[in-house]
Formats: structure tokens, C-alpha cells, sequence
């Protein structure tokens, strides 16, 4: 199995998931991250000390699916996520060599299906 | 002669008026996105200090200086010129005059910055500073001198606004519906999920409203007493029944009781009580709330079906709540509540609902016309709008360089 | 007659009292878990709705109409007919009759809340309501009448409690106790980790509370003056003696000191002197005070050795601390303070002690049986609890479909 | 005589500087970071505890007791002693001696807590605690008394101050300083990123500050009526210019409007007016506070260059506001507003800004010197600042065992 | 080495900890998710505008091991986080090349021991 | 391609982001988590009930980039990271299969160029 990671546009998210769905994409795991990219930064000043914001605000999206699927999930994340400005984000794909659903402890591919 | 209790009450209702506003910036925080927390924020809090600033230079004296032709009040009174301990007894006979201008003044604040809901998350702060100044100089304190101004052509028509339904409500609701049509919606609005930050927020700012509106309701007695205790009850039931009726009407069309309902409903029966809370009773407070509710859904639900993103529904609550509050008093209202008032439909007088009708058909227009005036010179003088990659990081960060950490 | 400063300052504490039920909120959403803030201040806000719409129909004629026997008042004066603008002498003869009305419905709003403590993070919303409206009817209301209704058989007996410390502190903790033996523990208690959602909530419920309580006890002398001046002040030193003893007992026992064990302590405080605040002078309220952080500390570990969820310690609070400062009362009264008081134990009347334990007798046996009856009856008819996956998912989607991000 | 109104405006008055102390928690808390909510919120609610229990035992009789030579009250009044429901007409005549006591709890309260920003994030909780009885004793005692004490000698030089610039402000500020450079800077100042956690809670705080000044200022005429309405507006007037001259220099200096500045610069107008608001008018108040944004807003980056970590501004924004009110009210003071006042530069006093410098003066040197012994003393007897790896931890974990969740 | 992934329900975080230092397995990290499965997902309105709620709130754990250690790890913490009912959540096992602990530069096994 | 992960102090991040920096490793993704690791944890009591910390608040770091970067980019992290107390965290290296830029459809190291 492979681990789609997907770094989005947090106002994007309800589109990815729609599209992922469509294609009986459903299980999915979401957290808030921060992220820097190419994407300009913002420098200011508080009360006296220097702050600069070059971390914005992003979603990540973690997936796994079998083998086979995991370039058509990150081929559906790319075009739902893409606005094509700076800071769209970005997609990696790794390797899973296990998986077990909790509930019943089925292993391998059965377990995210 | 300036009386300790009735200015003592007076003061406080100011302190509590005072207090909404910083009220109504966690109330609309809590409904934006996190991104636009700050920036929400700090629009209403900004709205207390340029305004109070302009009310002392020349807005008070627009408001409620000798009258021009009942349209417009002179500027005798610029920088707060005679305004001191002395009552002004054409206005309040038994507290300072400073004190009259200062509850007037935490009135003139809330206003415009009502209005922040309808173009929330997507405006500049500097083209919003002058926006503001604008608006509150030439719609707001025309309308308050039409209306309370001595001489005022509204109220020497007999028009009864106890505490501003149509001054506050109306004019900010109606304002809210131009500007959030002419600015356009947010980038995404139908497609995304735009989900409130923060039920807790929401919940934090509905009751610091409640409690404030205490004074804006009770305090425009200008007097301790009876008629101030009416109008502190029957602002508390208004708000209880609208409060339930919103959160029921949701409930069935929706299938779940929301706190945001719940609080968005405690509002709009606030906002429907106020033109008519010291001019009715109890029972009459708990019909117009527990509408208000019903209406003020209604409202909401109308402007979404419209397409109009206005993005926290000032005007469903405040345009509609208003409205309808402005009719209620024309419906239900009793002089032997307060015999400066006058009887309502209800008890066999329907001119005072004419009149009533005539207040809200002007304010209408006048409001909603100068608004798209206003915002349509800002937005060619100096541009409002954010550019759309500001509006997607959020405007805490590009505008302020802030955000919320926790 | 109406007197414009005493009028003044019941109505500013009737404002300061309805502030306490959201403040109350804050305090009860940042003790639950992060699933349950929107739930929990969902249900204390609710509770302000629903109680001033029933405290207007039935509610306040039912504990202060003419009295049926001592044991509750007449229907008079459902839907607040006759309650205007003159005072009622029989209750307080210098503010309208609206204003001593409102002043009471805050109390009649903030102690049905309490008891949410107890059962929070498992209770489905509808039957909540229901039983808010059984239990403000059945049981506060008979007590309200019992303790402060004219003709009342405890008022008759001589019992003292100033503010309520057996009308709403006593009624709602053992109530509350009841309440989470009946409907029993959360999934998991004992065994997960329950992480309050959010100390900075905790104060901010704290602070709104302790000061709500200057209204509370400084109110209930419903004039201006040396009485309401006396409650203020004691009010104050309790909590302070309370919160620094209960931080210290928690220090001592557990090794930290904890802002919510100082927030706990502080409202243990505000409870116990509350009965007592009328009666007695600053060096008895630090007394008290003190006495009552240690006591409610003690009973708050107590609570937990026997295995009761009662989730935010309504109980140990409000139950522990209520009796305590009733029992106080009787000790230490001094009727050099109120000429309307009495002398307690300590000034040589011993009699005086045994009412107020009469009294709260009284109170812990109907409040505690009603409740059981009460909290059977609901779940029996519509089901009180949330079904098991709910729980785990949090009341907050679950029941309202709405959940805090920030 | 105690009249009503008075004494229901000093005590809502006392209610609401009480609440400032919570609100001062939340505004420094916001500007921490999130490792360190908990801690600065405990220090404040703490103090609320603290300083009440010790201000009625021996506070209140060492600053306002019979005087020993002018510097110091004497013990007479030792637990409250004969502070009772009759007003004492040295210092008010109309009302109740318990409640003037009141409203001065409630100053000496918010006064160390001030400090507590100077040292945020990195001292020991019962060594601060230690610091906090001993400062409030030594230090606030003391200049309480020589101000406002019946005897106090720069009281009986001619010195004014109306509600605390001195008293309050410039002794807070100073030793805020102080405290800092003998503490000594956090790990890592200076080069790591030190991000507010809440600019949410910050404006919370500036918002609870800003409603509670209104009793600080206003009620500092102890009477309701022109002088209070006149404290009430021209502390209005001056917390909204310094907001707006605040964000305007730091939208100028680093190109961003910040809603913590605006924060920032209310609370610094506040300060400067607190000693003028019973002697000068509006358009004076307009300057006060204009001025005191850009002033404070300096002295800030002035605290940054020397490399001193008063780590959330206390001396910029107290010590420096402070020090330019008082030194402003030898400017503007106008007898004309309070006959009992005087008049200053403007008008043609030059003698009264002399003595204003006296008082600045001499708090500048006790308020500095004493703390300085004081840290030395407490850090010397007990260790005052945590374990690096504490302060890296965070103190809400390491002092408290708690933390923000939400 | 091996990275054990866990989503888990929030409240079982603890008895997932304990079952976990029985066994010697002390180190790991823990972070809030939200995660979408099989389990129902509720759908509401708020002033006008259509809500749904298919995240639910999880945690994550990530601990990383021995490779030998990796399936018992897995083991423990299926059988502690389990409740039999939906939403139990997964595990997932990946390969980590190499392991470094900060405070002294040591390098593979020895840095999460 | 390679994922560098990195669990620090929160407060060393800004340190870490200006050392990757100095060395041209500009993108970056950081989220907060809580760890367990050899730390002290503390335990205490609230309204009767028993609590422990022995999670403490961290950031962790993710980092993808060319293969033969990762261990650069690992020393950079481990010597800005570093105070030499316990509790300053953990570095794991894993593989990438693939990284795709959402805004443009790059795939491979260009992705994360
Ligand atoms: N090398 C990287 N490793 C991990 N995350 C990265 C990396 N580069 C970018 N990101 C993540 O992707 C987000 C978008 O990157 P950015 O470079 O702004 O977009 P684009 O790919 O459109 O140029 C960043 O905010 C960050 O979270
Ligand atoms: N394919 C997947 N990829 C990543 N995370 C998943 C996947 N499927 C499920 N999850 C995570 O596991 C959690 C529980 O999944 P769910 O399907 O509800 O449980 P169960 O395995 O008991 O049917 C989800 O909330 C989500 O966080
Ligand atoms: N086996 C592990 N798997 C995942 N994360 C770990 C592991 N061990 C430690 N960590 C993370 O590293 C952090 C620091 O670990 P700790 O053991 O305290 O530091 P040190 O390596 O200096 O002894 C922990 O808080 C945790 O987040």
C-alpha cells in the first residue's frame, strides 16, 4: 500500500474531499499544519520585537490506498487542490508496508477498504 | 437639576452600551473563518476609538445640535463645545449633558460597526477606516437627528423609536445588504465549507451583547425608574423568546438545536424589542420576540437563497429585526406604559403604524441609497477589496500580521 | 415610592446576575472536554431563555404570588399581570415591582444552570429541556416560596438566607448529586483521562461569576446603601479567603497549585457567604470564606472517593458550600449589621441554628426527592441520556452539529 | 449622609475595577505564549484573592488609616475595624466608609497584578506570591497614602491625582522595570520568535480594561453626577485617541495596522488620563491621549533597544503613561471642571506642574528603589526564577500541572 | 526502524499509553486529527449555509521502533484502542531509514532506545 | 526523495528554519505535537480525579528533499535543535516515492525545488 501525504489550501479541502469521494475514495485523515514555501512572507513588528510570518496556514491529507490507486488519488488531490497561484502545496507518496483496521484487526489492503 | 440615581443608571447603561461593541466583535469573530478572526476583531474594536473621536469633533453636533431644517443638526457643539455637567433638558432633564452624549456616542459606535458582519473577510482596513467615517457622518447622524433630534422631522411626526430600532437596526441592516451586494461575495462562497471559527466566541459575544443591551434598552429611559425597569424587562423577554423561536424553527428545518442559532435568535428578538421597549409590556415583548425569531430565520434563509453573501447576515437579523420591531411598535403599542407614547394599532390608533411605516420606507431609502454611494466612491478612491490571494491566506495575516495561535 | 438610586442599583445587579449564567458557562465548558464546550454552553445559555419565558407565565407568581399555605404562591400573576412599574412593598418598597421581578428571575435562570454540571457530557438536548421546565416548576419555585414568598413557612420560621444560599445553592447541589447518581457515570470515567478543555475558560467564567455576585448578594438588599455595601463587601472577602484556601489545600495535597482549584475556591466561597452576606461583617466572611474553600475541597475529594460522576462538582460546590454558609449564618449573624437579621451562636442565640438547619433539611430532602422523581420521569418518557457512540463522538456534533476548531 | 445614587455608582463602580483584574490577566495572557496562558492568568486571579485578604487586614489601614507623619497610615483600622455602613466624610460623604474601602480594594488590587507583565513566563508562583504581599505593603501602602490619605504629604503639597496615575500607574510601571532588569531576560529573548498566543484574548482583556475604567475614572469622583460623567467621557475620549495614534505609528513605523497595538494604545490613553480625568475637558482629553499613544508606542521601542525584557511592556505603557499624565494634568488641569482641583500650566498655574513633578519624582525613586530590594530579597530568601528547562517547558505545566488545550 | 502510525479515538489515548509503557515502549508522538471513514457523517445548516460534519475529531500516534518490535507495537495498541464499534480507526507500519536523537547526535537504534 | 522528520522545541524553531535557510532548504512543513521521550512527566490532581503530563508540547518538521540532501539537511536540524537537555527530540528519515507540485503538476525532485 502507499500513504498519499497531500500539503492543500485549507479552503480547499471540501473540494478534495468531494472529488476523492466520486471516485469511492472515502477513508482519509486531515490535520492543520503550517507551511513555507515559494510563497512570499510577511514581516512585521510587535511591541518592540521583530516577528515575521513565512509560515502560512495549510492542510495536510493522509490516504492510503493500495498500490495501484495512489497515483490516481494524488492525479484527483493535484486538479482539485490547484488554483494555480503560489502556495497550492504539495504531494508525496510513500510506502506503507502494513495497515490494520483497529476494530477488527484485519491487516493488509482489507483494512482501508 | 442633575439627579444621582438617574445618572448613575444613565452612566452605567453607557458603560454596558460601551461594552457591546467589543461584544459584537467576538460575536462576528466567532462566526468567521479563523483566518479573519483578528481582523474581524479588530474592525469592531477600531469602530469604537474613530468614531468616539469623530463624535466628539463634529458628530454629536450633527446629531443633536440645534436643528437645520430637521434634517441635520449644526455644528455649534464641534469638540463637544458646552457639553458638560449641566443637563440639556431638551434632551434629559435630570442627568449631565455629558452624560446624554456619551450614551449617545456608545450608540453611534455599534452602528457602522453592525455593518462589519456584511463584508466581513474580504475588505482593506484603510479603505474600511474611511468607510466608516463616511457612513457615520452621512447616514448615521442624519438619521439619528431625523429621528431623536430636536426638531427632527421623524420624530416631530410622532415617530416612536425608543432605542433605536430604526436609528441602529434599520440603517446598519440595510447598509449591510447594499454593501455586501455591491462588494460581491467571498472567493469560494457556495462551494467551500466557510465554517465558523468558534461556537465559544459566538456564545461569548451574544452574552455580552444581551447584558449591554440592558443599558442601550434601559439606559434610553434616561432616567432610573419604572419606564427603565419596562424596558429592561421587556428586552429580557424579547431576547428569551426570540432566543427559543429561532432555535426551534432551526431545529425542525434543520434537524439539530445550534448554539449559533440559539444565540443569532437571542439578537434578533434584541433587536425587534428595541424600538418598542419602552412603549410595551411583558406579554407584547414575548410575541414580538418569539416572531423576531421566526422572522429573523426566515430572513437568513431568504438572503441565502438570494445569493447576497452577506456574510454574517446583518441584515437578516438587524435589517429584518429592526423592521419588523419598528412595525411592532406601531402594532403594539400602550401609553399607559409611557404616556409619551402613544397607543398602537392594537388599541384602536392605526396612524401611529402609519407613521411608523413612514420612519422605516425612509430609512430604507436613505440608507441603502447612501451606501451604495459610499461604498462605490471608496472602492474607486482607494479600492476595498483584498486581492484574492489575501483573501485565501486570511485577512489576519495580510492585513494585521496577526493570527490566532490558541 | 420609587427611588431613582435604589432603582439603579437592582436593575444594574438584576444585569450583573443574568451575566452570571453565561459566566457560568465558561466556567462549566472549560472544566468538559473539548467534544462538549459547545454542549455545555449551549445548555447554560438555553437555560436563560427558557427560564425568563416560564418565570414569565408561571414561574415568579408560583414562588411569589399570594401564598397557598405557606407552601407556594397562586397563579395571580401568570404572564406578569399587575408586575409594573410601583413598587410592592410587601417584597421592596423603593423599586418597581418589575424591577424586584427580573432581579429574582436571574436567580430563578442561574439555578436550574448549576445542575448541568452534573450531568454534562451525556445528556441528549429535548429532554434537557424538559427537565429545566419540570424542575424550575416543581422545585424551585416551591423553595423560592418557602424561603422568600410573604407567608413562606421557612420565611415564617425565621430562617435567614440573604441571597440564596438554600434557595439556589442548596436546591441545585443536591439536586445535582441525585441527578449523576440516577443517570449514572460518563463512558470511561475512572479509567480515561477527562482533560479540562481550558483553564483560560475557567476564569473567564470565574471572574464573570465573582463579579455577577456583587449583584447577587449585593442586590438582594434591594436598596442602595450600607446593606448592599456590606454584601458587596463581604461577597468579595469570602471569595478571596476561599480561593487562596482551597489553592493551598489542593497545593498542599497534591503538590500545585491550580488555577482551576483557585477558580473552584473562589465560587465555593461566593456560595457559602452568600446566605450569610446580609447578616454579617468582614472578619466572619473570612472566616466563612476560608472555611468554605477547605470544606468544598474536602467535599469535592469526598465526591470522588465514592465514585459519583457528578462531572463538574455541582455538588461539592454548591451542595457542600451552600450548607455550609447556612449553618454559618446561624453562627455567626450579627443583628447589628441588619436590625432585619438576627444574632447567631456566636452572639449568644443558639435558636437562630436550628432553623437554618431546619431549613436546610427541608431543602435537602424536597430537592433531593423531586430530583430523583424528576430525572426518572424524563428518562422514562423521552430517554436522558445519549446513546454510547454519541457520548464518544462528543455531545458537541452530536447534539448541536457544531464543534470548536479555535 | 449615604445617599442611593452615590453609592450605587461607587459600588457598580468597584464591580467593574474588580473585573480589570480578570481583564488584565486575559490581555496579558493573549500577549504570551501559549506555554504560559495559565500562569499569567493564576498570577492575576490570584492577586484578586490575595491583595483583597491582606488589604483587609492591614492595607487599608496603612494607606488610608490615621497618617504617622504623612508617609504611613497607623494600624487602627487593622481588619476593618470601624469601616462600616456610615460614610467617613474625610474621605466621602455620601457614601457608606465600606464601600469607599471597596473601591480602593479594587485599585490596590490591579496595581502589582500590573507587574506581573514585567516578568511573565519565567518566576516561581510562591515566590511571587511573596513578592506580591510585600510590594503591595511596602511599596503600594505607603504612596497610596502620601497621595490620597488624609495627612499624606503630597497630598496636603497640592498634588493631584485623580483616580491613580501616580498611585497606580507610574509606581507599577517603575517597578515593572525594575523587576525586569533584576530578573533578568527570558531564555532565548532576542532570538527567538516570542509570538503572542492570542491576539483573541488580548483584545478580550483591552475590552474588559476599557468597560472597567469607566468605574476606575468615574468612579473616582465618589459621587454620581457632572464629575464622574466628566471622568466617565474624558477617559472615553483620550483611551479611543491613543488607540487610533498607537495603530497609526505602527502602521507608519512597520507597515501594519495590529490590532495588539490599537490594544496596546487604548490601554495607554487610559493610563494617562487616569490622573487628569477629574480636572480636564474633552478637547484636552483628546490631546492627553493622542499624545500618550505616540509617547507610550516609543517608549516601547525605546525598552526594546535598551535590551530590557519587561516582557509584556509594562514600564512602556504604565511607567511612561503614567508619568506623562501626571506630568499633563500640570498642563491642562482646569478648575473651572472640578473647583477642588486647580489650574495648570495652560491656564496659568506653573506651580502646579512643579508639584506634579515632585510627586513623579519621588514615586519614581521609592517605587524603584523598594523593588529593587524586594526582588533581591524574595529571589535571595526563596529563588524567584524557575529551572531553564521549567521555562522552557512553560510554567503552565511546571507551576500549575495545567494547560490550553483549546 | 519502523514508524507505527496510529489513528485512534481521542479518549482511549491513555489506555493506549499504558498498555504501551507495560511493555517498555515509552517514546512516541502524539497529534490531533480528524478523520473520515465508514463511520455516519452528520450534515446541518447554520444561518443559510449547508454543513457537514465527516471528520471526526481522532489522535494520531507515531512511535517509532526496532523493525523486529513494529507488529507487536501494532498488536498492543490495536488490542488497547479497539471498542469493536466504527470509527476505531487503523494502523499503519512504514519503513525509517535512520533515526537520530537531537540532544547527541547518536544515529539508528541506539537513538530511540 | 527523502522526508526528513523532525520532533524539536517549539521554541528552537525559528533557529532551525534560519539554519535550513542560510543553506538554501526553504520549504518546509511544521505542525504541534506532544511527545513522550525520557523527559520527567508531572502528575497532579484536579477536582479529584488524576492527571499526568507526560506529554510535552513539540513541533515536528517535515522536510522532503533530493536524496543525497536528507543528511545534510539532518545535521543542519540536529545542531540548531540541540540544547544538550533530554527532551530536545528526534530526526526520522523515510523515502519518497514520488512528490508532485499541486500547482503545476511537477513531479520528482522538481516538485520540491
Ligand atoms: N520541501 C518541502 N517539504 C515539505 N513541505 C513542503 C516543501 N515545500 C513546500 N512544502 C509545503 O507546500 C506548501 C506550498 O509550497 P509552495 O512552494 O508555496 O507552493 P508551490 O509548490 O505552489 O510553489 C508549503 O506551505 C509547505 O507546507
Ligand atoms: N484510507 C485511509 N487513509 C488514512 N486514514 C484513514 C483511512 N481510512 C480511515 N482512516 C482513518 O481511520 C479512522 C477510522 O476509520 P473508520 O473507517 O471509521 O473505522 P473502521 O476501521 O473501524 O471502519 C478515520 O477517522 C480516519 O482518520
Ligand atoms: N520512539 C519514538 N517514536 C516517536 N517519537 C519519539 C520517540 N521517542 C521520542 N520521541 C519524540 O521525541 C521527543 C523527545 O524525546 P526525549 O526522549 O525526551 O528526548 P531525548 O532524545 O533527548 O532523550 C519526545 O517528546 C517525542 O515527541
Amino acid at each position: 500500500m502507499k500513504m498519499v501525504h497531500a500539503v492543500i489550501r485549507p479552503e480547499l479541502l471540501e473540494e478534495v474531499k468531494r472529488s476523492l469521494e466520486k471516485e469511492g475514495f472515502y477513508g482519509l485523515t486531515v490535520y492543520d499544519v503550517r507551511g513555507r514555501g515559494r510563497q512570499d512572507s510577511f514581516s512585521w513588528k510587535i511591541r518592540g520585537n521583530v516577528y515575521k510570518i513565512d509560515l502560512l496556514p495549510k492542510l495536510k491529507i493522509e490516504i492510503v490506498v493500495e498500490d495501484e490507486q495512489a497515483h490516481r488519488v494524488a492525479e484527483i488531490i493535484q486538479s482539485a487542490a490547484s488554483t494555480g497561484e503560489i502556495g497550492d502545496g504539495k504531494i508525496f507518496i510513500t510506502h506503507v508496508e502494513e495497515a490494520i483496521r483497529i476494530r477488527t484487526g484485519e491487516r493488509g489492503p482489507e483494512a482501508v477498504k | 437639576m442633575v439627579d444621582a440615581g438617574d445618572t448613575a443608571w444613565v452612566l452605567v447603561s453607557a458603560a454596558l452600551v460601551m461594552l457591546m461593541t467589543p461584544g459584537l466583535g467576538f460575536f462576528y469573530a466567532g462566526l468567521s473563518r479563523r483566518k479573519n478572526v483578528v481582523a474581524v476583531l479588530m474592525q469592531c474594536f477600531i469602530a469604537v476609538a474613530t468614531i468616539s473621536v469623530i463624535w466628539a469633533l463634529w458628530g454629536y453636533s450633527l446629531a443633536f445640535g440645534p436643528s437645520r431644517g430637521g434634517f441635520i443638526g449644526g455644528l455649534e457643539w464641534f469638540g463637544l463645545a458646552g457639553v458638560g455637567g449641566e443637563p440639556n433638558p431638551d434632551y434629559a432633564a435630570t442627568i449631565p449633558h455629558s452624560t446624554y452624549m456619551l450614551f449617545q456616542a456608545m450608540f453611534a459606535i455599534i452602528t457602522p460597526a453592525l455593518i462589519v458582519g456584511a463584508f466581513a473577510e474580504r475588505v482593506r482596513f484603510g479603505p474600511f477606516l474611511l468607510f466608516l467615517v463616511l457612513w457615520s457622518t452621512l447616514v448615521y447622524a442624519p438619521i439619528a437627528h431625523w429621528v431623536w433630534g430636536v426638531g427632527g422631522w421623524l420624530r416631530s411626526l410622532g415617530a416612536l423609536d425608543f432605542a433605536g430600532g430604526t436609528v441602529v437596526h434599520i440603517s446598519s441592516g440595510v447598509s449591510a445588504l447594499v454593501a455586501a451586494m455591491v462588494i460581491g461575495r467571498r472567493i469560494g462562497y457556495g462551494s467551500f465549507a466557510m465554517e465558523p471559527s468558534s461556537p465559544t466566541l459566538v456564545i461569548l459575544g451574544a452574552g455580552l451583547l444581551w447584558f449591554g443591551w440592558f443599558g442601550f434598552n434601559g439606559g434610553s429611559a434616561l432616567a432610573s425608574g419604572g419606564l427603565a425597569s419596562n424596558a429592561f424587562m421587556v428586552t429580557h423577554l424579547a431576547a428569551s423568546a426570540a432566543a427559543l423561536a429561532w432555535m426551534v424553527a432551526g431545529w425542525i428545518h434543520k434537524g439539530k438545536p445550534s448554539s449559533i442559532g440559539a444565540a443569532s435568535g437571542a439578537v434578533a428578538g434584541l433587536v425587534a424589542i428595541t424600538p418598542a421597549s419602552g412603549f410595551v409590556g411583558p406579554q407584547a415583548a414575548l410575541v414580538i420576540g418569539g416572531l423576531a425569531g421566526i422572522l429573523c430565520y426566515a430572513g437568513v434563509n431568504l438572503r441565502a437563497l438570494l445569493g447576497v453573501d452577506d456574510s454574517l447576515d446583518v441584515w437578516g437579523v438587524h435589517g429584518v429585526g429592526g423592521t419588523w420591531g419598528a412595525i411592532a411598535t406601531g402594532i403594539f403599542a400602550d401609553a399607559s406604559i409611557n404616556p409619551a407614547g402613544a397607543n398602537g394599532l392594537l388599541l384602536g390608533n392605526p396612524s401611529l403604524l402609519g407613521v411608523q411605516l413612514i420612519g422605516v420606507a425612509a430609512t430604507w431609502a436613505y440608507a441603502g441609497l447612501m451606501t451604495f454611494i459610499i461604498v462605490k466612491l471608496v472602492d474607486r478612491l482607494v479600492g476595498l477589496r483584498v486581492k484574492p490571494m489575501e483573501e485565501m491566506i486570511g485577512l489576519d495575516i495580510t492585513q494585521h500580521g496577526e493570527y490566532v495561535v490558541v
